[in-house]
């Protein structure tokens, strides 16, 4: 405990340090990074395995409440999972960070930002949590801002502010609720006093909108997209793959340690929620053609198949079925490692592409295979891990999810009943539609030719980052061929939250996976490897050796049709026109216009599309909009004459002696 | 006896000798050794606390106000140092205006201090008014159409606000002689608290809408704020800082003084629900206002009077936790908002303008200044790891477990004061550089002190002072 | 399991994944020649398919000048990939050795990560008619890949499991009886296995140079053995659907094999019973395929979102009420 | 004895809120100027009869003091100004009388009914006075609101002031009372000064509030 604590310490002094030195300062600063969070990854694997929590408590803070500190199985699952990333995130950076123009803006923050993240999860008592989360955000805040010169940076850096203090606000508030009048502001006392189910209910709903909006549960993602691209690439990594986990610890330990047995009815908010979540992200990212932003919304669609997997848990633990729940928890936890992997592997593939070429606009890249092999191929295999393709590890958190969905139990609630086959459907469709849309990303980006010089004169990426994009290829795969080592990792947390564990997957024959029993449903990524491998090798071998192995190179054929111009090829956006056309068009009123020129006219002809965001006009416009307006409305109020402030608070004084004279 | 010698004497004395001396660098000076001696002395209050009287009154209430008022006085008077002679280079001022401000800003001195250790009502009547007669003075020395205005709009509503309190002061008093009988005793507050239980309660309660009102307007409450925007906005940033960081501390005092003597009379009405009711209207009422500021000391000025709500909303919800949070937040508000009319001090010299429009990037041209406002404003606006998070946390948390909505109410009006102070710092300090990049000439030391005291407030509160403001809490009811 | 019974159901396994092999292009020729009959042609010979394979074999590749590797290795990757899943659908024999590395879920992946890599080759070499194929191959799979989902799903809650094997065992006991979840499941399996083979109404097989072309544009670059890859995929998935379809709603006549020993005799017969299902199969479709015309592009989203609902249906059905 | 005091004193308050209502009724300023000196004449009698009942000498200084300086010194002062500035012709009212008038009843009303359930211990006379001084603090703030000109709202704020004094001189045995009128006086000297101070002739073209107001700050 107390390393871990020093561990964040040192983050925080290395930032101080970074800001101070100048010369070396990148390679300072990412090095420690590197080395630190990789200490503390172990520290976090060490409390995941520990018999009992670690606790401390430090004399800080509010005095009559001080610091508590504890490390339980869970809080070490999340911080494994966090440093794992960051470590990552800090070996990108070794090479990112070099030609970074910003840098300085980002040195000092950087470590203070995974600091912050580490401390939210160790937090004990409400208000430490918090003013880790809230500097969490600020601190992020400051990293999103980084390229200021920009004003949809300075726009994104604004609403991202706003939403993430609406979020502290709201647990704020939910602690507050817990807390009670007696002010029992550490989580122990929390946990020794069960509330009331009205009490019980509110502050749920309170933790989901405070954690929702931190995670992007729609309606409340809008700031994601702007907030993760504008951040430097392995910083975006960092916020995407990582802080929005710290969002489900957070709802994760109010719900279930905290609050005890969630109602099912919240159950079915929740299954709601991360449902929508999932199929508006994935069609969003489907719609946009800027790298890292698609990339956010990915992160939005994954949110919302976390929270099915934790609404699922939750469903199971109010009806009782508590295998069930810890299978659907299961599921999610394994969904927040393998996003956390695969989204921070894809947000540096994208800060790759972006400094080899300076581009972020899919559609003029191209090409890019030839010119950065090894970042496409990490970049592939992110795409397939992310599209749940097997043997990635993307698949297996799905295949799970799904088993959970097919436990079919006895459910007391008809939402419950309706909800969790509804949430089915929208996750097959949201795992089809991220195929689809990592399709358009890599294709577009990587395959073809370059669209731009930009793209045609793109060198391959400093080693640093290549280790770093390979290393975490490489582990998304082996978490897809040893899925039983993270399901038997994730037991202790089960048990601390739900009581039980999955049977221990590492006994199970060939190492396959078999959450409930091998009739129900079993899969096991490694065979499915191995028979890949050797009937590719078998089949290569045999074609090559018994059939032709000539070859020849020549212009494409393309139907005849040839065009030698690469503005012909589809781009991002002409790939999703289908989809754009099936999902979009009813779902967020996309439209298109095509101006064709009448013969004769030598103009070109014109598609426009327009598609407005419907989510952010029907919820964050028209609260900007009254702002505004009350705004606008007081605004004569400063300046008024001195007479009528005069009579303003002569009216004052009347009213309250007019209250006295009734009251009496 | 020597300390309150240090804390009254000194700013009398000071003040006459800062009027004699021609030689704006030596009163510069002489200000600054004048604040260190009151400073000093009313540390040494801790230790030796003098004798109260009829008049002088030294208990662990107003340890804490004196103490808080003549630090900052003294950070002010270094800021001041170096930064009115810039306004003497700019031909903003002549020396005997300096001369003059000098003089006035230990008559100001002079009047809080007298109001914070004056046992008796009418005396601190008599303090406050002159402290606002010495700032009214000061907000209108550039002698520019908008200062004369703002001075004056300052003058005529403060000055009806004054008597308003001493209505009600009188009436405190004729509630108070029946039970004490006339004479001195009448209007000492350590004999009223003591026997309040048996004074008039309906005389009571109009003498507490009268002073409500009354000093009030000089706490900046909504809708008795309208002098304070204008008076930030336009008088010299030193006393901006004394502005916000003092004087509505002051009159926040005066205020909690009856609002314990009403509490201490059972017939009485609560003045719990009218603070927080003035007080949310000023949180809310102000995070509005925000929103359409153009210039850069008003909107801080606007963010004061948010956050004197947010205090008088505090203490409004009284309890052991209302009241602490209030204290902290009061004394955090303090340094925050000092240190960032500072920075926006800084600022405009380096400037010339307080034109929001026209600054920009200061990040960038002034990385220290730039990041030091930022992290003021982060500070404001109850971020961690500053120390206002602390007294917000307390606030809200402890408000929603008893009246939700009021706590919704006053998240609300937080939000929207981020989002207006954001959008403004957003691009003062970031974004491309807009105006002059000339260096800052001024002092940074008050500016950085301020600042880490509120980031070690944030992560750690000394014990001894927590237990004080505790005591202090239970004292206010 | 003793050494002799691993190496029968080893054997078992291998001689199953052959056997899907050698099938394969024999269906595509018997389909063919179905519909030529039906519209009074000769048609080719039933081995047509495996003399165009061995041509194809045999040629040099003339590969696009900035094609990259992926667009080689493509190819055998799709191959092996449809292979597995093809072996993983019970023909003759449930419960094979390797049956449970995974279910239908895994199989449904599979299928998908061929589509995946298959829609980047398309687009690997940067002409319009491959960006084409792959934006349309992606829409079809949006809708046809969850179809198939709740497919599974419905069946999952009927027999309690995902394992095809266990699911065409609880079939063919005939416990569950006719429910209308599975008559919805299997309009709807219908409408998924059409579109995911590219047959009418959603794509046509045989033919290039039509603007409404799916597959084929995917493929328009490829050539000599890369071609016979693909080639011999899709006529592997083609089995494979069908199989699967015969497996879940026809599961008559298969063996089981799970215990390490397989008789000899049940072996040949669920292989005959396989065989005559396949013809049924390949009858009706060469017959369907006649039929019907081929739609508009824009029309098979809803064709497509009808299967889904119908799966959504059937699941919803399952869960609000356990009768039906 | 008793009941002539109290009768007297009575009087004397009453006629000082008929005093404040003479003032809301003027509209040209020499005139306000005028029943502001008479204002402060009727206040220095209360005071002074204050001084005799309660046999406080001190009172009598306070008395003086309003005798001089408000009921002379200052109306003279502002005259002079009101001469100077050459507005002493204006006519000027925001609000309709009537309503002003009928909203000064109004407040009288309020400030007896707010006084009411006022228990006083040992005398009525200390109520009585309370309730009028209340009732001429607020006309004063109403004839501070209606009018528009310096001169007159500072005219206007001296007679809420003598409502204060009023009240300080009902209140028996009050300390400091003298101290306190000083330094109110003190404020009102600048007041009247501050019209010179701030020269807001010369730099606003005139006393009018309105004219002073165009220079509002945030309208850069």
């Amino acid at each position: 405990m107390i390393a871990v604590l020093l561990g964040i310490f040192a983050l925080l002094v290395v930032g101080g340090i970074g800001g101070v030195i100048s010369e070396k300062a990148p390679v300072f600063v990412y090095v420690g990074s590197f080395v630190l969070t990789l200490l503390l990854f172990a520290g976090g694997l060490s409390a995941l395995f520990a018999a009992t929590p670690m606790a401390l408590a430090l004399p800080l803070g509010i005095p009559w409440i001080g610091a508590h500190f504890r490390l339980d199985p869970m809080a070490g699952f999340f911080l494994a999972v966090i440093n794992l990333a960051a470590a990552g995130a800090s070996l990108y950076g070794i090479g990112y960070g070099r030609h970074e123009r910003e840098g300085a803006r980002i040195l000092v923050f950087y470590p203070w930002f995974l600091a912050a993240l580490d401390l939210v999860v160790i937090a004990d008592d409400a208000f430490t949590f918090l003013f880790a989360w809230e500097l969490m955000s600020l601190v992020s805040w400051a990293l999103v801002l980084a390229h200021h010169h920009a004003p949809e940076v300075r726009r994104a850096g604004f609403v991202y502010l706003m939403m993430a203090s609406f979020s502290g606000l709201v647990l704020l508030l939910t602690f507050g609720l817990l807390a009670g009048a007696e002010g029992h502001y550490a989580f122990a006392l929390m946990r020794a006093t069960r509330p009331t189910p009205a009490i019980a209910g509110v502050a749920l709903m309170l933790a989901l909108i405070g954690t929702g909006a931190k995670a992007g549960l729609v309606p409340l993602h809008a700031w994601l997209p702007l907030a993760h691209p504008a951040a430097p690439s392995h910083v975006s990594a960092l916020m995407s793959g990582v802080m929005t986990k710290v969002a489900i610890y957070a709802f994760l330990r109010i719900t279930f340690d905290l609050l005890g047995a969630p109602p099912a009815w919240a159950a079915v908010v929740v299954l709601v929620l991360g449902g929508l979540t999932a199929g508006l992200g994935i069609l969003q990212a489907l719609l946009e053609g800027d790298l890292k932003r698609l990339l956010a919304y990915s992160t939005v669609e994954n949110i919302g198949i976390i929270f099915i997997g934790i609404g699922l848990a939750m469903a199971f633990a109010a009806s009782g079925v508590a295998i069930g729940a810890a299978l659907a928890l299961s599921a999610a936890l394994f969904h927040v490692v393998n996003h956390a992997i695969y989204k921070t592997l894809l947000f540096f593939g994208a800060g790759a592409v972006l400094s080899a070429t300076g581009e972020r606009e899919m559609d003029r890249l191209g090409g890019l295979i030839h010119r950065l092999p090894q970042t496409a191929f990490a970049m592939l295999i992110g795409a397939a891990a992310i599209s749940a393709l097997p043997p990635l590890s993307g698949f297996v958190s799905e295949w799970l999810t799904f088993q959970a969905i097919l436990l079919r139990p006895a459910l007391p609630q008809w939402g419950l009943k309706l909800m969790i086959p509804a949430d089915g459907a929208l996750l097959a469709l949201a795992a089809a539609l991220t195929g689809g849309c990592f399709v358009k990303l890599f294709g577009i980006t990587f395959l073809g030719r370059p669209r731009s010089n930009a793209a045609r004169q793109a060198c391959e990426v400093d080693r640093f980052s290549r280790a770093a994009m390979l290393a975490a290829a490489a582990l998304t795969l082996l978490l897809g061929l040893f899925p039983g080592m993270l399901i038997d990792a994730l037991a202790p947390v089960m048990r601390e939250l739900l009581g039980v564990s999955l049977a221990k997957q590492s006994a199970m024959p060939w190492l396959s996976l078999i959450p409930i029993s091998p009739a129900r449903g079993s899969y096991n990524g490694l065979l499915i490897f191995l028979f890949m491998l050797v009937s590719t090798g078998l089949i290569i071998f045999a074609v090559h050796r018994f059939a032709s192995r000539s070859l020849r190179r020549a212009p494409a054929w393309d139907c005849g049709f040839p065009d030698s111009n690469p503005i012909t090829q589809y781009t991002g956006a002409s790939f999703a026109q289908p989809l754009r056309r099936v999902f979009a068009a009813s779902l967020f009123s996309a439209h298109e216009t095509v101006t064709l020129p009448p013969p004769g006219d030598t103009a070109p002809a014109r598609i426009e599309k327009t598609y407005p965001d419907r989510i952010w006009n029907m919820f964050y416009a028209p609260i900007g909009f009254a702002v505004g307006w009350i705004a606008t409305l007081f605004n004569p109020l400063q300046f008024l004459t001195i007479r009528r402030y005069l009579a303003v608070v002569f009216a004052a004084l009347v009213t309250l002696l007019i209250g006295l004279a009734i009251w009496q | 006896m020597i300390a309150l010698a240090g804390v009254l004497g000194v700013p009398a004395l000071a003040a006459v000798l800062l009027a004699a001396i021609p030689s704006y660098r030596l009163s510069a000076r002489l200000n600054g050794v004048a604040s260190l001696i009151a400073f000093s002395a009313a540390l040494s209050l801790f230790w030796s606390r003098p004798r109260g009287g009829p008049l002088i009154v030294v208990d662990d209430l107003n340890v804490v106000f004196i103490v808080l008022s003549t630090f900052v006085g003294f950070t002010t008077s270094l800021f001041s140092a170096s930064y009115i002679s810039h306004e003497l280079q700019t031909g903003r001022l002549t020396p005997t205006y300096l001369r003059f401000y000098h003089a006035m800003f230990q008559v100001m001195m002079f009047g809080m201090n007298l109001a914070l250790v004056s046992n008796n009502i009418g005396l601190l009547w008599v303090a406050i008014e002159l402290a606002t007669l010495s700032t009214v003075m000061m907000v209108g020395i550039y002698r520019t159409h908008e200062a004369l205005e703002a001075a004056w709009k300052y003058f005529i509503l403060g000055s009806v606000g004054i008597a308003l309190a001493l209505f009600g002061t009188i009436l405190i008093y004729l509630a108070a002689r029946p039970e004490l009988g006339g004479g001195v005793d009448g209007m000492a507050w350590t004999a009223l608290v003591g026997h309040a239980h048996g004074f008039d309660p309906a005389l009571l309660n109009i003498a507490f809408v009268f002073l409500l009102i009354g000093y009030g307007t000089k706490v900046g409450l909504v809708p008795m704020h309208a002098w304070l925007p204008d008076a930030h906005a336009e008088g010299p940033t030193p006393i901006s800082a004394v502005l916000s960081g003092l004087l509505l501390n002051v009159a926040l005092y005066a205020l909690l003084r009856f609002k314990m003597l009403l509490s201490a009379c059972p017939g009485a009405i609560a003045p719990g629900p009218l603070m927080i009711v003035l007080g949310l209207m000023s949180l809310l009422f102000a995070g509005i206002m925000l929103y359409r500021r153009r210039d850069i000391k008003r909107l801080f000025a606007y963010s004061s009077i948010e956050h004197m709500g947010i205090i008088v909303f505090a203490f409004g919800m009284a309890g052991p936790l209302g009241n602490f949070a209030g204290l902290l937040q009061m004394v955090l508000h303090s340094l925050t908002k000092s240190a960032i009319f500072f920075a926006v001090g800084h600022v405009a010299q380096v400037k010339g303008t307080q034109r929001i429009a026209d600054i920009g990037g200061i990040s960038e041209s002034h990385p220290l200044l730039g990041w030091s406002l930022v992290v003021g404003v982060a500070a404001i606006t109850g971020l961690p790891p500053f120390g206002v998070f602390t007294s917000e946390f307390l606030i809200i948390s402890s408000t929603f477990a008893r009246a939700p909505l009021l706590a919704v109410g006053v998240v609300c009006g937080l939000l929207l004061a981020l989002g207006a102070l954001l959008l403004r710092l957003s691009s003062v300090a970031f974004g491309a550089v807009r105006g002059p990049v000339g260096p800052v000439e001024a002092s940074y030391v008050p500016m950085f002190a301020h600042l880490a005291l509120v980031l070690i407030a944030g992560v750690y509160l000394p014990a001894p002072m927590v237990a004080w403001f505790q005591h202090i809490a239970v004292l206010l009811g | 399991m003793t050494i002799s019974g691993a190496i029968v159901s080893m054997v078992a396994q291998g001689g199953e994944m052959g056997l899907v092999l050698l099938v394969a292009p024999l269906l595509v020729g018997y389909v063919r020649k179905v519909k030529a009959r039906l519209q009074r042609r000769q048609g080719a010979s039933l081995l047509q398919p495996y003399r165009d394979l061995r041509r194809l074999l045999g040629k040099e590749v003339v590969l696009a000048e900035n094609a990259s590797w992926l667009f080689r290795t493509a190819p055998y990757l799709i191959f092996a990939l449809t292979w597995i899943a093809a072996s993983l659908v019970p023909s003759f024999a449930t419960g094979l050795m390797f049956s449970w590395t995974g279910d239908l879920i895994v199989i449904i992946s599979l299928l998908g990560s061929a589509r995946f890599l298959l829609a980047l080759a398309g687009l690997d070499v940067g002409t319009s008619f491959g960006g084409l194929g792959a934006s349309r191959e992606v829409m079809i799979a949006s809708l046809a890949e969850p179809a198939m989902l709740m497919i599974v799903v419905t069946l999952a809650l009927i027999v309690g499991s995902t394992q095809l094997s266990t699911i065409a065992e609880f079939l063919r006991s005939g416990v569950a009886g006719l429910r209308v979840s599975l008559a919805l499941a299997l309009v709807a399996l219908v409408i998924v296995a059409l579109a995911e083979n590219g047959r009418f109404p959603f794509d046509n097989p045989s033919t290039h140079l039509e603007l409404t072309m799916v597959h084929e544009a995917m493929i328009l670059e490829y050539s000599g053995r890369h071609l016979a890859m693909l080639e011999l995929a899709a006529s592997l998935k083609l089995l494979l659907t069908i199989t699967l379809i015969a497996a879940i709603f026809f599961p008559f006549g298969m063996t089981s094999g799970d215990n390490g020993v397989v008789d000899l005799l049940g072996v040949s017969r669920g292989i005959l019973a396989w065989g005559g299902k396949l013809c049924v199969a390949g009858a009706l479709l060469g017959l369907f395929e006649t039929v019907i015309a081929k739609m508009r592009v824009f029309r098979i989203p809803g064709l497509l979102g009808i299967a889904l609902m119908l799966g959504l249906l059937a699941t919803l059905l399952l869960y609000v009420s356990r009768g039906l | 004895m008793q009941a002539i005091s109290f009768d007297v004193a009575k009087l004397l308050a009453g006629g000082l809120v008929l005093t404040s209502f003479l003032m809301l009724y003027q509209v040209r300023l020499p005139a306000v100027l005028n029943v502001l000196a008479l204002h402060s004449l009727i206040l220095a009698l209360a005071v002074a009869w204050q001084a005799h009942v309660q046999s406080e000498p001190a009172l009598y200084i306070t008395a003086a003091i309003t005798l001089i300086f408000k009921a002379i010194l200052i109306p003279e002062a502002l005259r002079r100004i009101v001469e100077k500035l050459g507005i002493h012709r204006e006519i000027e009212n925001v609000t309709n009388l009537g309503i002003t008038m009928l909203a000064g009843v109004g407040l009288v009303a309020l400030s007896l009914e707010v006084m009411l359930p006022v228990t006083m211990h040992a005398d009525l006379l200390t109520r009585t006075d309370v309730a009028l001084a209340l009732s001429v603090v607020l006309l004063g703030l109403l004839l501070m609101v209606t009018r528009r000109n310096a001169v007159s709202q500072v005219a206007a704020f001296l007679s809420l002031e003598n409502g204060i004094d009023l009240a300080a001189a009902g209140a028996q045995g009050m300390p400091m009372v003298v101290e306190l009128s000083i330094a109110f006086s003190v404020l009102v000297a600048i007041l009247v000064i501050g019209i010179f101070l701030f020269r807001i002739r010369e730099r606003f073209d005139s006393v009018d509030m309105q004219a002073l107001d165009a220079f509002r700050g945030d309208r850069r």
